[in-house]
């Protein structure tokens, strides 16, 4: 079942992992949030630009890891920009959804994330799926509880 | 066991063994199963299989104690187990085996008994750089409750021990040394006589992990002169839930036990409880019977074939895949990057790819390897990576799976674009 | 399971049942094994033998953390069981069923764990007369580590618990009730959830040893609410070496690790260290992990007759079994004379013969039971003796069996001059 | 194999077990010895009256056991009576090593003794046939050690 492989690895998600989006590290953030998989090894640096509209003006993501942990934090660099803080909350959560399978109620178009289900059938790679989005929630969280300049450290186990 | 073996002696009919191994006949996505992760734990010959089903069929009862024909016939059966590890280890006593769930649990045994009752405020534990969790965590939290100390003896770039400050390492403070025969990350054979020797002369004893050196080479816990020696039984071609402790009888004797119950006791009242004699006073409860009973077979089927013969086949297959790895770009031996004095446990990383992927894209070719940090996340920080992949080989495996191997990782930096 | 069964709807092919267990076919000394000692171990149906060589086959790895299919596999096999479990006895979380080796390890691994953090100096341990060793040693051992009082509910002479004096035993200084759900001697079935009830009032904890009611009986730890529960694969149809611990999971969240290790950690430098979720904070190492994948089919042998099921046929055969007995003169039932809230571990005693004599002579005509103290020291001082014989039914005894003892017991008294 | 059953309850076992020999406590007794085997709650006393010439001029023996333990402290009961401290110790010494299956080099008559060789089929059991001997052994080294009346407690476990 090679399918399998091309399934988890689909051509989207090596693009993401070859040429990560949000590589640049921000001048002017106001987030940080940490993320990390003891078990993994991965680890994973998120930095938010929260502009005072309480939408995302700029991301940077570094993700040391696996192509699964690099591509889910590519797509999500590159789909939360210009979003608002609200709605970035209830897609996390949509996404966070679908890779447990759960049921998710996303109708809108999520474009490139739509593929991270493949993981689905992967069931000791979902965490690393899930790293980015974790952080990212963690991060949001932090920055609503002060208001101010916010880091965290978290972990999908 | 021959008691020298010189390369060409080594005689291992290779076919003959993979058609004992049932599983090894499996398709995994639509390839046969090369199995490389056999220092995770191993595949049972259809021998050791049939002898389980056999006890189960024919004398499965409780032991000891028992007066009925079916519970001394598993007495027997049993006991004849420890009598067997008794010799396999180098010819101890019987009661200085003791049988255990496993090596996790033959060491946590000595911390809780042993090491509770002699590790004071001050006193030194010295580990490796690469121990296994199970050799490390016991240790660590011991010396934590104690205000011990602990001390490591570091290793080389190469993953060799660097002992060159040892005599600054393990000194008069020092109560235990707890070092792995063999780590299961590197591969690397450590030296435990001479480990041993220096340990005594500073009047402290030695433990050592014998998870990975035990199924793989002929150990002599008398020649080593080892005070506690643990291995797993599921490594070495037998079942799962049956471990050993060897530990010497003047040393065990002293030792109050460890978990409390049945058939580990003399006399009990709620005043006053005596122990019962070795090796049962660290025995409580009911033992995995089926399993220990079942060991014996693997222990035969291993010494059919000779652990001199099994440590220089693996041995000349470790260097074959060795040569092999090395001749993909991009990928790093971690450990020792010759077959000198190391077992089968190969690491390996790749510049570009993580651990993770490597093992996911080898399994859609039937290669079963591991990937992680092996339980040994101090190891990894000292190697500088966070986690490896590893193959491990046993008796089993032969050149093709290597070959398949390296054409699969050549096909892998291919699929990942990283030619 | 049903949720209410009367006699007439009890359904037991007890030929069918017979025949899927092929020790039974066995003989013994020229008669056909009839096994009465399933209180120390139980035999085991096909089913349960064909799974275990089918994972050795197929499936065999080790679990977690492994990338490859039969890692997958064996892990989600693994996984199934405690699946399978936390229905099995109640409907509890997946995280709350821990395994362990059996019986004796699970409540060790409170006495060391939530005991050692738990119990100080003039603390109260509440036992019962008529506990087994393994919850009993390692609480009078704790009590005697902490300075910890030891109290015992006392039990009447037909071997009851007296509950008269409860309010004076179990107070607000009791910490833990350690009590036994089913007694292995006697047979009797204790009152656990009216125990349960009493404890929280005084806000102790209470742990219910369940290794001789889980296999015989519907068990609901939330209907008792009982905050550990602990019994062992091989008493019911399952593999040897494998138990099982229930705990709330609020306090085993609070409960440091037992054994430390592989698998039962989140992160490991020499300074810190933090430990996995619940349940695999409390499972260091490789598990028995076929044992707990066979341990499956077991639970579902048992199910498919009906737990319900199976505790009526069990108390109409004790009660056939106990009314032969007394027809024996110079017999004495040790434990309840009536099948009222009792199991069918049934004790004896003969007013001349020791109950070694009895067991050896019964062996000789295929019959086998237990015959000593059963550890059980303490009660068997309570009973006023040093030893009794022990006949222990299951799903596949009948009639029959006891028609054999009967006959055989007659015969002995011949023997021995005790006409 | 009920053939193994009579092996082992041989008849003059069975005669011994029903009627022991030296039932009756001594008045007049240098020799206290407990013997106990915690596993089967097997319990022995032993009294010994050793002559001034060292021999044994009367023995005692009550074991609350089974038939092995209690024929085999009736037959030691009955064998040592009148034979010096020397012979009992050495035969003492034979018996243990009959009963536990090594060589022994017992020449002499042993007459009932003879039949707790059946024993050794059943090996549970050995330790009831050998725990009145033990507690011999150990009665007559406290003897010997201090001259006069000693009592002393041991178990073959
Ligand atoms: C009531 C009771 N508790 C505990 C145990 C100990 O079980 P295990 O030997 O499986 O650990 C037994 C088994 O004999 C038992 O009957
Ligand atoms: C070196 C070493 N020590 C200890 C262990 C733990 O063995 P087990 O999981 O069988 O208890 C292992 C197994 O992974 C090992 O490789």
């Amino acid at each position: 079942m090679s399918e399998n492989l091309d399934d988890m690895y689909r051509e989207i998600i090596l693009d993401h992992y070859k040429a990560p989006r949000g590589k640049k590290p921000l001048e002017d953030k106001n987030v940080t949030s940490d993320g990390h998989n003891p078990s993994c090894g991965d680890e994973l640096r998120m930095e938010l630009k929260v502009d005072n509209k309480n939408n995302i003006a700029d991301v940077h993501v570094n993700c040391k890891g696996c192509a699964i942990s690099v591509a889910s934090g590519s797509m999500l660099a590159e789909f939360i920009k210009g979003k608002s803080l609200e709605e970035v909350k209830a897609i996390s959560e949509q996404i966070k959804k679908m890779l447990k399978g759960e049921e998710s109620t996303i109708t809108e178009d999520i474009g490139d994330l739509d593929s991270l289900k493949g993981v689905r059938q992967f069931p000791v790679r979902i965490k690393c799926a899930l790293l980015a989005w974790v952080t990212l929630i963690e991060g949001v969280d932090k920055f609503e509880g002060n208001g101010t300049d916010s880091s965290s450290t978290t972990s999908t186990e | 066991m021959n008691s020298k073996t010189t390369e060409k002696d080594i005689v291992i009919d290779i076919q003959k063994i993979k058609n004992d191994f049932p599983i090894l006949k499996r398709q995994i996505r639509d390839n046969k199963l090369v199995y490389l992760d056999s220092g995770a734990s191993t595949q049972k010959p259809i021998e050791v299989i049939n002898a389980h089903t056999e006890y189960f069929n024919q004398i499965n009862s409780n032991i000891h104690r028992g007066l009925h024909t079916l519970a001394e016939e598993a007495t027997n059966a049993y006991e004849k187990t420890r009598t067997h590890i008794a010799k396999f280890i180098g010819g101890v006593k019987t009661c200085e085996v003791i049988f255990t769930s496993g090596t996790t649990e033959s060491i946590n045994m000595v911390a809780y008994t042993w090491g509770e009752a002699n590790i004071s405020e001050g006193d030194e534990i010295v580990l490796t750089d690469m121990e296994h969790h199970a050799n490390l965590v016991p240790w660590v939290m011991l010396a934590k409750r104690k205000n011990a100390i602990i001390k490591r003896i570091p290793i080389t770039d190469d993953g060799r021990l660097d002992l060159d400050d040892i005599d600054s390492i393990i000194t008069e403070k020092t109560k235990l040394v707890a070092v792995t025969h063999m780590s299961n990350v590197l591969g690397t054979l450590n030296p435990i006589k001479q480990l041993a020797e220096i340990a005594h002369k500073n009047g402290a004893l030695i433990l050592a992990d014998g998870a990975q050196s035990a199924p793989h080479m002929p150990v002599d816990v008398l020649d080593m002169d080892v005070d506690f020696f643990a291995f797993s039984a599921h490594k070495m071609l037998g079942p799962t839930g049956v471990g050993v402790l060897y530990g010497k009888e003047n040393i065990l004797e002293k030792m109050p036990p460890f978990n409390m119950g049945g058939e580990m006791i003399s006399e009990v009242s709620f005043d006053r409880i005596t122990w019962a004699e070795l090796p049962h006073k660290f025995e409580a409860g009911t033992p995995n019977i089926a399993g220990v009973v079942t060991f014996d077979t693997a222990l035969t089927y291993l010494e059919n074939i000779g652990m001199e013969n099994i440590h220089a086949y693996e041995t000349k297959l470790t260097a074959y895949t060795i040569d092999k790895l090395l001749q993909i770009d991009g990928l790093k031996i971690q450990g020792p990057n010759n077959s000198i004095n190391r077992g089968g446990a190969i690491s390996f990383t790749d510049k570009n790819l993580h651990p993770h992927d490597i093992s996911t894209f080898l399994d859609s070719k039937g290669i079963a390897i591991r990937a992680g940090h092996h339980c040994a996340q101090t190891l990894m920080k000292r190697m500088g990576t966070i986690a490896t992949a590893r193959a491990s080989l046993y008796i089993y495996n032969d050149e093709a799976d290597i070959d398949a191997l390296y054409d699969a990782l050549i096909a892998m930096r291919k699929y990942f674009g990283h030619e």
